[in-house]
């Protein structure tokens, strides 16, 4: 799946965006982001307050059991700011 | 009509020509949002605004149909720039057009509330000290909530 | 800034120059009324503004004076038009600029609401079947009851 | 006193202002607008539903109460609709 970070998610993350292509088991929102902080320091900062990171699945904003499918993309980012 | 460009956009010409071509407008709400020149008293170099192309435009293409549903309204105009931009610039234009006055403001206002809560944007200052992301307001959550539809 | 004036004015220039002095202004909120080209489905040949010179200047002054004491505001500009004006012609124009949003919304809106019923001016409306006076709407003085402050 | 009319106030009384000389006993708002309803059939019409008349003393608004004197300026006039 595409993942895509925004902010300062991407930048503690250190890209924009990237294909993973997570476990079988890891098949809603909250176990997307929870395999994501284990994959290394930067993942783990960024993703320390997950309550903090808002997550759209195919460009609709979704809450943490919403399923992740292969083909999906995922974006991880803040609270929003503009305006 | 929703544009999400980069370049300043000319505020006198955006709103002096809105809503011109109906004859049944009899009001015009409108919001721009300027860069101010200083955050928490230090001064501001820059603004920098990043957003989710295709998402951005998505969301408020969302939140017109939403107001849309609310008000009777006529035209709606949103700007919403991205990049940098400096203290003085045009940041958002939300302008609404309707027959009468208390649909144009209430619309104007809930575009403007809604936007800020769910278009996907993000703000980087830039001061002297560094750059540093913006935190999201708690006021505006509640802004935004004025609005919600609660089930009876 | 309070004007009350018999030609059209230029809304784009108006609004295109409100505020832009001021790095600290962060939010303009405005309003435009325009002539409508019907009223009740008769098409308007002309709308006339009589109002009452030298008390509209002071209630408007006043009206201004009072929303500067509710919100801290930069710049307000209040252009209202007397006289004989067609359908599309702009009538009154109320800008409002601050640091922030809310301010200027409520401040535009408080400087609307009063305007209409605190301000003396009187619309006749012209149509192929002679003029009208306009009357007043209850809903006019439900808006402006919103802004009241009561004794608690 | 200076009186001036507005609106269809002044178009039913048939002019927009004068110079008017009450009689002493008329030393309110009430009693002005009580007896100016007496000069004519225009005034009558005009005040004929005297809550449909505002009245302004040198520019301020005034509630029915209020004292007139020798060299006010008082404006009657319908329910404002402007803006």
């Amino acid at each position: 799946m595409k993942l895509r970070y925004f902010a300062w998610l991407r930048t503690r993350i250190g890209r924009g965006e990237e294909m993973l292509d997570p476990p079988a088991e890891v098949a809603t929102v909250a176990a997307l982001v929870a395999w994501l902080a284990t994959l290394g320091p930067g993942y783990a900062a960024a993703l320390a307050e997950p309550k903090l990171v808002r997550v759209a699945v195919n460009q609709d904003y979704v809450g943490p059991d919403h399923p992740v499918r292969r083909g999906d993309e995922i974006a991880l980012f803040p609270p929003v700011t503009g305006g | 009509m929703i544009r999400v460009e980069e370049p300043p956009f000319d505020v006198g010409a955006e709103l002096g020509a809105f809503g011109r071509n109906d004859i049944a407008v009899g009001a015009v709400a409108s919001f721009v949002g300027y860069v101010r020149g200083t955050e928490a008293g230090a001064p501001l170099v820059a603004l920098t605004l990043e957003h989710y192309p295709g998402m951005t435009e998505r969301q408020l293409a969302a939140i017109e149909a939403e107001a849309r549903t609310r008000w009777p309204l006529k035209d709606v105009l949103v700007i919403h720039r991205h990049g940098r931009m400096l203290p003085g610039e045009p940041i958002v234009l939300v302008a609404v057009s309707s027959a009468h006055r208390q649909a144009a403001f209430e619309a104007c206002q809930f575009l403007m509330d809604w936007l800020k809560t769910k278009a996907p944007f993000w703000k980087l200052e830039e001061t002297a000290e560094g750059t540093q992301w913006v935190d999201a307001k708690a006021s505006d959550d509640d802004a935004a909530d004025r609005w919600r539809k609660d089930a009876p």
